[in-house]
């Protein structure tokens, strides 16, 4: 892999050449990582022999380039300046067995960590050098397309078959409405009663005399109210006479 | 970027690589100018064209001309095999599982009295379905005003559905001593069963399947 | 209906023209099931591809397999008469590209793991833009804390950057044998596992580190 490392330019947004350094412009990096790799490359050496010191060196004066021109440093820069420096102070003292993890092994990490983006970033590299479908190589134009018939195996089985016969033969039977008779007094016979009872009746005579005779309650209600409406009925053909001295009072009829 | 892959062949076979590749690719059929513009003037295209089109003479895959623009197509004798069938089990809808029922009850039947009994209209594409599954053939017209169309079933239908003869169809007795024909009940569990049925998309509607089968 | 159109070939030409011809009709890359859908289970497909895969690699087309899906596309080296540049507007940022070839690599793999290897956050659109060109799926959930959702590639992708599978990556056998597909946490411990087996004189062993990551 570390022999055929593909130029950066063959990105096909390449970031910044090297000889840019001088603009200083930290922006541009994909984070700390990203300029870390960059100047790690820069060393011309394959990573796995990278001078983590000469990095950390390069790194720092990278920022502090961007500082010394009042550049806006976004956090995680820093952040990544302070632990490298801190890094390289571990690395430069005398090894203090109590330090865990030790400055060698944080070293160690970040070299793994530059040598895994720095394989990813050289296979998109090659992964977009391909030759690619839609852009070097091509489907067929004008394909004749392929076309599927689709063949329905219907499915019913005997028992939907007469289950749905029923519902045919129950829905299409005339549905019989049994409407129960209810006892009652229809207004024409209670007119026709009134009329033939009050006949040429001259008596003043309670409308109770002229209802028929029941056990049910329910059409004695029924017989009251045909035969009220009834006399009101025969009163205004001018048949008979009405007579009702109070509200709710008894109501009288006799013959006009 | 790997021009130097094909470094043997001669120009003419060059040439007629250039010619497919850009009439392959092509959206439409190309006339020897438009192949021109891709592969460049220097290239004898005819000639390029006379060769590709023996080359593929025998293939599955051939190389024509109409009206002076040029494309591939696949081989005529094989336009049998670029459509498929497939086949799917479906369940029959409602409308036509009733239909099938009203015919094997009474065939033969028109249409005009498989609504009568049904109470409600047939859809065309319903009898074309019982007819597409096998199970329901035309028979005959009958001879009253208007001379319409019968309906009967098939060997098939009777094969499908286990029946030795439409004999061994259970009678209308049968159907209410099942309690199938039990009238309010099943009056409304019919509709809640077709209520239910529609919000299923499962709809009383044949023609919809039809819709489906052309997709 | 014309079958007897072409009697005097032999059944394997037969067979060879039948799938070349769907192959070529077909709108989309196919699947051997796919093709037998439409030729037959009783042809030998798999051979047929064989033949003409050799027939056509001197040409201009190519028979090509991608991700166990197959189709004819135009040959590599004519890129430069076909290239269309406008398809090439929308390039892709760096951080797409590493993105993807992170996924590619690694699938499946967490947004976590990505963001640990580029050692930045992945913006929104990224992982939007490698669906939607339909190069990356999501693939499932890990069953670590957290449940993370994972990511891989689509067989769109194989057939973008023209590789037959995953196996055809640019130098992930090299890669996985360096150990630089594994995390570095992994990485970290089995170096130091080698420093050790190094004092026992039992020397590294990269295969060992493979079969880890198959698993």
């Amino acid at each position: 892999m570390s022999g055929e490392q593909l130029e950066l330019d063959s990105f096909e947004t390449a970031p910044p050449a090297e000889d840019e350094r001088l603009t200083v412009d930290v922006g541009s990096w994909e984070g700390p990582l990203d300029l870390l790799l960059m100047l790690a490359r820069s060393q011309k050496v394959d990573l796995r022999e990278i001078s983590i010191l000469a990095l950390v060196d390069q790194y720092l004066a990278y920022i502090n380039d961007a500082r010394a021109l009042k550049l806006e440093i976004a956090a995680d820069y820093l952040v990544m300046a302070a632990w490298l420096a801190y890094l390289k102070s571990g690395l430069l003292l005398p090894k203090d067995p109590e330090i865990e993890p030790s400055p060698e092994e944080l070293a160690l990490r970040l070299q793994l960590r530059l040598e895994r983006l720095n394989a990813m970033r050289d296979a998109g590299a090659r992964l977009m050098a391909r030759d690619r479908l839609g852009r070097d190589v091509f489907m067929r134009g004008a394909p004749e397309g392929l076309r599927v018939v689709r063949k329905a195996l219907w499915d019913a089985n005997l028992f939907e078959l007469i289950q749905a016969y029923g519902h045919v033969k129950a829905r299409a039977e005339p549905p019989l409405h049994i409407v129960h008779q209810r006892n009652v007094l229809t207004l024409e016979e209670a007119i026709d009663r009134v009329s033939r009872l009050v006949g040429s009746l001259v008596e003043w005579t309670v409308i109770q005399r002229f209802l028929p005779e029941s056990d049910d309650p329910q059409f004695r209600k029924s017989a009251l109210a045909s035969s009220f409406l009834a006399t009101l009925e025969l009163a205004r053909q001018g048949k008979i006479a009405l007579k009702q001295d109070d509200a709710f009072a008894p109501l009288y009829v006799r013959a006009a | 970027m790997t021009e130097d892959m094909t470094p043997d062949l001669d120009p003419t076979a060059d040439a007629s690589r250039a010619v497919e590749a850009t009439l392959f690719a092509a959206a439409e059929p190309l006339s020897v100018q438009d192949v021109a513009a891709y592969v460049g003037e220097d290239i004898d295209i005819k000639g390029a064209l006379k060769l590709l089109q023996e080359l593929y003479a025998t293939r599955g895959i051939e190389l024509v001309e109409r009206g002076g623009k040029w494309h591939f197509q696949t081989a005529g004798d094989l336009a049998h095999i670029l459509r498929r069938e497939r086949e799917e089990n479906r369940k029959l809808s409602r409308a036509a599982i009733e239909t099938l029922a009203i015919i094997a009850y009474h065939e033969p039947v028109s249409r005009a009295e498989i609504e009568a009994i049904r109470g409600v209209q047939i859809s065309k594409g319903t009898l074309d379905v019982l007819m597409e599954a096998g199970w329901v053939r035309p028979a005959g017209r009958r001879e009253t005003p208007g001379r319409p169309l019968t309906f009967a079933t098939t060997p098939a239908f009777l094969a499908h559905f286990g029946l030795a003869s439409r004999r061994d169809l259970p009678g209308i007795d049968d159907l209410r001593a099942a309690g199938l024909l039990d009238p309010v009940d099943l009056a409304f569990e019919s509709m809640d069963f077709e209520a239910r049925a529609e919000i299923d998309g499962d709809r009383d509607d044949p023609d919809l399947e039809n819709d489906e089968d052309e997709a």
